[in-house]
């Protein structure tokens, strides 16, 4: 199944639907004009089933054609987990036994983002999706600064409790804030501690890019729909593994 | 659910004994016709099946050469098994093939060796009613082990791929995502075909033709997934066009649950000659009648060509039409899946009230009918969230008012024939309005003299006027001059007329007689 | 204005939405496809938003993003009107000078297509958008064979009325019906009459592209919300002209 | 509209005789503090506007040299005029910059002094406010030139690019397509800042930064909409966050319409400190009510982050404390947009008809109050198609429960701030909704004891328990447990705490005072 087409209602037919503004009043170049757009996409045929006035100044789009491209799913990476999931009692036990202490996470909402609903859902008892959260870890201390976090704030909390892992939620993605964000964030880290001792750096929100770790500085991304036993496996695999090598 | 609109019983039975005056000189017609449809029906009936090597069907050409040797309007039985009796071939594929060859010839048998013919013909036609009563049989007992749906309404959902094999796995998609019913529509020619094409086909245009083999493709997958899901899912074909009653008898012999089938539709829709259609229509239901097949009637395509609002009385007399010619022919209540439609254009203000007030009259003059509640189609446009919004809309009347069957609105209505992915949100719009207001109709309760008790009384009123004109000047007439749906059809205009006749003294058709016995 | 992006809430900003079906069973590896065909598109970053399984075979996906690709309003070519539009009594003024008879024009839904509301809508009196149809012009003279009408019997009526025009409709797209309806009809006509004598041949449906005359043989193509009067002032245009040359 | 519920009087007079109980000793503790904002907006009354060089606005400049010398709990009103009148500077923008540059010192006058300081103080703030009230009748020619929206609910939307000249035009097409409120969303951070930025502003993050230059801005170009469109459309803002009281300040000197202006949002959702927020928000409410400005309650906040359904009670307490603050604050019930929300899970059964009860027992608990009706947010996803039915369930319930403002909810509420075409397409939603359902609430008639009515008494009582409870152990006590949105705030805790002082003995504020006087 390495070589796909969409599919409308035929195999291989194609199809998609495309939905656009164009700034420019509606006429018949407008429709034009956003069928040459879908045209550069890759649909063709390209219908222009709805254009619509919006103002006197913009022109709203449905298109529906046939997208000539392929998709390949060999050539799709994807960041799939590459750790297993533990049970919160593997996950006390692998704790225990490897740092023989418990671990401690730093968790926080940065800048001036006060969306806590998401980083809550991982480290509250409440937890998510019928999961416990991190608190309910025996061998996991959670710190948990809520939301509009400073750096500064988060690196000095990070260094007085000994953070073994500093978890980040930024959920306002508007102008790129959570990557700029978070760039900040780890380059502080960076700034502030030998790699050696850099505590782990794990980002969550809904609108991040799993692949984007190495451009962010951070160790993990975490996005839609994560739940606390994914992290608490992925914290174990990552800082055992550390102590290990 | 107690009545909302408590319509004056005096007026509904004025409303009903008006209908049964105008539709009663329609039977007469059907019953002193015979149509070419209804005698390759009744070899069908018979077990004649295939086609030759050009795919013309044999009971055609069995047909044609009767035609030819004796005329129509005795009816295929007699010079057919009479040749049979006569030794001309050991059974009626052999008897077809020899008779395209031209090697035999038919005449109209008399005295002893008509009986013959009569008991021969009755004895096998009459096996075929049984094959049709063991698949009625057969759903019964299936759908007391897999159970019917849950919720009113069922939820019906369109396949219309063209390729019978495209249509089988998106029929299933949607019986997994809480599809109830299946209709495969047909491709757009078929209606006009005077035969019944044979065997699996793919090349449909907008529809995959209606074949038996289509048919038994189609249900047995149904009957898979409904094995699967615990819950029968019904499916339905269209037994309309100028094939109506060989294609009602194919339904019944492959076990399909529901069919479309109009008294009106393919005059109107199709240009088909009105006699022709009403003979068709009689033959047809009574074989749905037999068949334990739910019919759907189409008054919702009036409101396609006409306004829904003005046009709104001409679907409650169409309704009523229809009542009186399935009752006639031996439906009961519980098949009677009527027709009408959520069309009247949403910019008039309190459209959606209106809509409520039409589907309740709709709801209280056929009290123990399912009725079919289509969606919007006409002023669907290719702005796919605005069509999303008004299918929600619909759905909604369909819950506030009872409606037994609810045909899905897709959101791409107004631009292709639906995607896989536009039944799924469908579906999901749906299961939204039935989960979150299915309880709505509840605190319903219009006023008695209200915008919606008014309006409902108001287009009773007025079909009532309808009848009483179409009484006068004939339901003939009143086609001609486009009643419904603005179509104007002469009864002497339209396709298929030359394969009609009327019966001679000694018509003898076994499949009728089997089936008016009853 | 030559040169645009969409916009999505600021100036620039060429944000699009689509949609779309993958036959492959939802998973993080069906995201990256869907994410895949949108980068393919042009789309980047391409979010997928919304991803649900629909069965075990196929997956629906929305994604959000921002199209790298420019409009350039210059290079849209549309069939704007050449020529002007009349009133019904200029109309009938221009057809008495030009032809000094009535124009004959046949009307008709070909091929299995029984859509007729389109085609009535300009050949009716009632008309279409408070315009009347042909049937109302008096120097017009309308026959509209409805629907179902094969070429053979299309032709033949051409013929016999003398038509000066051919009225297709033609609303079922799927498998392009349309399309091969259309040049089934064209090469018909260009079979029956010598290149002078061949009547005007116009198409129209919701879905066919204006552009496509040369494609389909045929003189001009109308689409969605064509008005009586645009036709009329074309078949004016278009036969005077013609006489005139 | 006649009363659906018919709620019993004597549990609704109990109801708001605990909310009185419960918020009298939050009132009384906002009468003995003040806190560096109030005074700021006491120096904006007076006419001091600007900022120095790096931004910093001269009220914050002047603010904290007052308070380095003589403190904050005298208020800034005697030392400042008493510098005037001892002719340190000839006005207060000199004054401002020669106290940032540490060339003047202040006291605190007595005697004749301070009687003269007093005069000139309330001389030169009266000026200010009568500079608001010229505003209000301002506003209240302009309703009556260009009219009052024809519908109610009013239809509210956001606009949210973060820069004030993007915001424009997309306030203006909006309008243009049937907006009658737009409300200019902040910037992320500004809740938290301790100073109101300067000038015309493109650089927030989600949200504009509420600024007089920007208020200024979006007002006249409403105004040329309004003109336009002869149509008065409203402008909303934020008076919120640390500088709660200047913003409703300015909101009153630039003729802004609408304030969100909640007693306990700060609190709970910006971990602003209790006491500060309770005390800006009473002055900041005596300025609303002054300059005729219609406030917006958050309680819609607490179902994004409590369940809807189990919180629903808390949702009812808290406009009830809304109300008691206003009303105590001087704002009459045509000012009272309290907020809820359509936040239940879609996928719980009924959920449609649990938001009708919740809806219909705000609309009859408070019969004179606009009510702030806002849109499903917490369950929208990435399917956008879903997204667009929700909303326009939410609008239903709008029309159905005769709500005053009608926020407009967008179907990618889950993915991005409001596109242009999201907006445009939303209010299709609304108009059709409107349009053809907007007569459904005559003929949506819950019966006395239905599911319906039923729910909405069982949050009635569900809401008097709670009270109660306050009542026993303190409002503060209650958000410190989390009673609201599950959010726990001591009332030690959280920002700006360090700006609150409790008012010495001869604390003066001319403001308070003629705010009071009326
Ligand atoms: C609830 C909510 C609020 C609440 C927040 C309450 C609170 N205390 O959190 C309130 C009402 C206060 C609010 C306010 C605002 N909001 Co808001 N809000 C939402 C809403 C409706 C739901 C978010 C949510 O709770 N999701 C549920 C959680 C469980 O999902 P999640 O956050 O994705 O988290 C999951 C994963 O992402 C992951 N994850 C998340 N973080 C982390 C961290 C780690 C370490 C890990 C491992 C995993 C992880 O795990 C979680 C569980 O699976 C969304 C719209 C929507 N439907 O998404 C808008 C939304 C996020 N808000 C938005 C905005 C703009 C605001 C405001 C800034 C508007 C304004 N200018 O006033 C304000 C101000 C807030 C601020 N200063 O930041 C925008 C953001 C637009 C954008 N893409 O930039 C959204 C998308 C709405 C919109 N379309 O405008 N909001
Ligand atoms: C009304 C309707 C019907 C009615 C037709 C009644 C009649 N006598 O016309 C009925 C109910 C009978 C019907 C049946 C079917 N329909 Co139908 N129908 C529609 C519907 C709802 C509206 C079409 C319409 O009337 N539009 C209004 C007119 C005024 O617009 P118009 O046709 O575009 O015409 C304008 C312009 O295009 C132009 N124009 C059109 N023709 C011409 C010709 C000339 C010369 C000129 C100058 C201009 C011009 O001018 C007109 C005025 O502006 C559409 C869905 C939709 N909302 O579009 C489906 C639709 C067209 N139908 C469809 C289908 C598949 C069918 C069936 C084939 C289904 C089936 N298998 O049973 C059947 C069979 C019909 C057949 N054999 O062709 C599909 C076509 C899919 C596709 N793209 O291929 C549609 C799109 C619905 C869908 N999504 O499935 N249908
Ligand atoms: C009652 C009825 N019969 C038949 C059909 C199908 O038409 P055809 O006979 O062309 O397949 C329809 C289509 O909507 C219909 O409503
Ligand atoms: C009542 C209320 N106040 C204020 C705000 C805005 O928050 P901020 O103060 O961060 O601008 C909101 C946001 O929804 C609100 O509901």
């Amino acid at each position: 199944m390495a070589i796909l087409r969409p599919y409308g209602d035929t195999t291989g037919d194609g199809m998609v639907q495309v939905s656009f503004t164009l700034p420019m009043p509606h006429s018949k170049v407008a429709d034009g004009a956003g069928q040459q757009l879908a045209n550069k996409m890759g649909i063709d045929p390209a219908l222009v089933v709805h254009s619509k006035p919006m103002g006197p100044d913009f022109t709203f789009f449905v298109i529906y054609g046939r997208v000539n491209h392929l998709v390949d799913t060999d050539q799709v990476e994807v960041v799939e987990r590459d750790y297993d999931l533990l049970t919160p009692k593997e996950v006390n036990f692998a704790v225990k036994k490897a740092l023989r202490r418990r671990l401690t996470v730093v968790g926080a909402c940065i800048g001036t983002d006060a969306h806590t609903v998401g980083i809550d859902a991982i480290l509250n008892i409440k937890g998510f999706a019928g999961e416990k959260g991190l608190e309910y870890y025996r061998e996991i201390k959670v710190v948990n600064l809520g939301a509009q976090v400073s750096v500064p704030q988060l690196v000095e909390r990070a260094h007085a409790e000994k953070a073994d892992a500093v978890l980040v939620s930024q959920v306002v993605t508007q102008r790129d804030a959570h990557l700029l964000n978070t760039k900040e964030m780890s380059a502080a880290f960076r700034e502030a501690y030998p790699s050696q001792k850099r505590p782990l750096l794990v980002v969550g929100g809904p609108r991040f890019d799993e692949a984007m770790t190495e451009e962010l500085g951070v160790d993990r991304i975490f996005s839609r729909g994560t739940t606390p036993g994914e992290v608490a496996s992925y914290l174990v695999h990552a800082l055992v593994n550390r102590r290990a090598s | 659910m107690k009545t909302k609109l408590e319509l004056d019983p005096v007026t509904v039975r004025k409303a009903r004994s008006l209908a049964r005056k105008a539709g009663r000189p329609i039977v007469r017609m059907a019953q002193q016709h015979t149509t070419v449809s209804v005698e390759r029906a009744t070899l069908r009936l018979a077990g004649l099946q295939g086609a030759d090597p050009d795919g013309s069907p044999w009971a055609n050409r069995l047909m044609d050469a009767v035609r030819g040797d004796v005329g129509l309007e005795h009816g295929v039985a007699l010079p057919v098994w009479d040749a049979l009796v006569r030794g001309e071939a050991e059974d009626l594929a052999m008897l077809a093939q020899k008779a395209s060859a031209g090697s035999v010839r038919f005449r109209l048998p008399e005295g002893r060796d008509a009986t013959r013919a009569r008991a021969a013909a009755t004895k096998q036609v009459g096996a075929g009613l049984r094959r049709i009563d063991a698949r009625r049989r057969e759903r019964e007992r299936l759908v007391k082990r897999w159970g019917d749906p849950e919720q009113k309404p069922w939820i019906y959902l369109i396949v219309a791929t063209g390729d019978i094999y495209e249509d089988i796995p998106q029929a299933q998609n949607a019986a997994r995502a809480g599809a109830d019913v299946i209709a495969v529509i047909r491709s757009t020619g078929q209606s006009l075909l005077d035969f019944v094409p044979e065997g699996a086909t793919r090349e449909g245009f907008a529809g995959t033709y209606a074949t038996q083999e289509n048919f038994r493709l189609m249900r047995a997958a149904l009957d898979e997934s409904s094995k699967e899901l615990g819950r029968y899912v019904r499916l339905t074909n269209y037994a309309s066009g100028l094939c109506m009653p060989e294609i009602a008898t194919l339904a019944g012999l492959e076990r399909l649950d529901m069919m479309l089938n109009d008294s009106m539709y393919g005059i109107l829709f199709r240009d088909i000659n009105p006699v022709r259609t009403f003979v068709d229509q009689r033959f047809s239901r009574q074989v749905h009648a037999r068949a334990g097949i739910i019919i759907n009637t189409g008054e919702d395509n009036y409101l396609t060509t006409a306004d829904a609002v003005e046009a709104a009385h001409t679907v409650t007399v169409s309704q009523l039409l229809n009542e009186y010619f399935a009752k006639e022919a031996g439906l009961e209540d519980w098949q009677l899946g009527l027709g009408h439609a959520f069309e009247i254009n949403p910019e008039v203000p309190e459209s959606f009230r209106l809509e409520l007030a039409h589907a309740l009259l709709a709801r209280e003059l056929f009290p123990h009918a399912p009725l079919k509640w289509m969606p919007p189609t006409r002023h669907m446009t290719g702005d796919v969230f605005r069509g999303y919004l008004l299918d929600a809309f619909f759905n909604l009347v369909g819950a506030m008012t009872g409606q037994g069957i609810l045909l899905v609105g897709m959101m791409t209505e107004a631009v292709v024939t639906p995607w896989l992915s536009d039944r799924d949100l469908a579906l999901q719009n749906v299961r939204y309005v039935l989960n979150a207001a299915g309880g709505l109709h509840e605190d319903f309760r219009p006023h008695p003299d209200g915008f919606i008790a008014q309006r409902a009384r108001q287009v009773l009123a007025e079909s009532i006027d309808l009848l009483d004109a179409i009484v006068d000047d004939t339901l003939l007439e009143a086609i001609a001059d486009g009643t419904f749906g603005l179509m104007k059809r002469p009864a002497d205009g339209g396709r298929g007329l030359d394969g009609v006749a009327k019966k001679a003294g000694e018509y003898f058709n076994p499949a009728t007689d089997l089936l008016e016995a009853r």
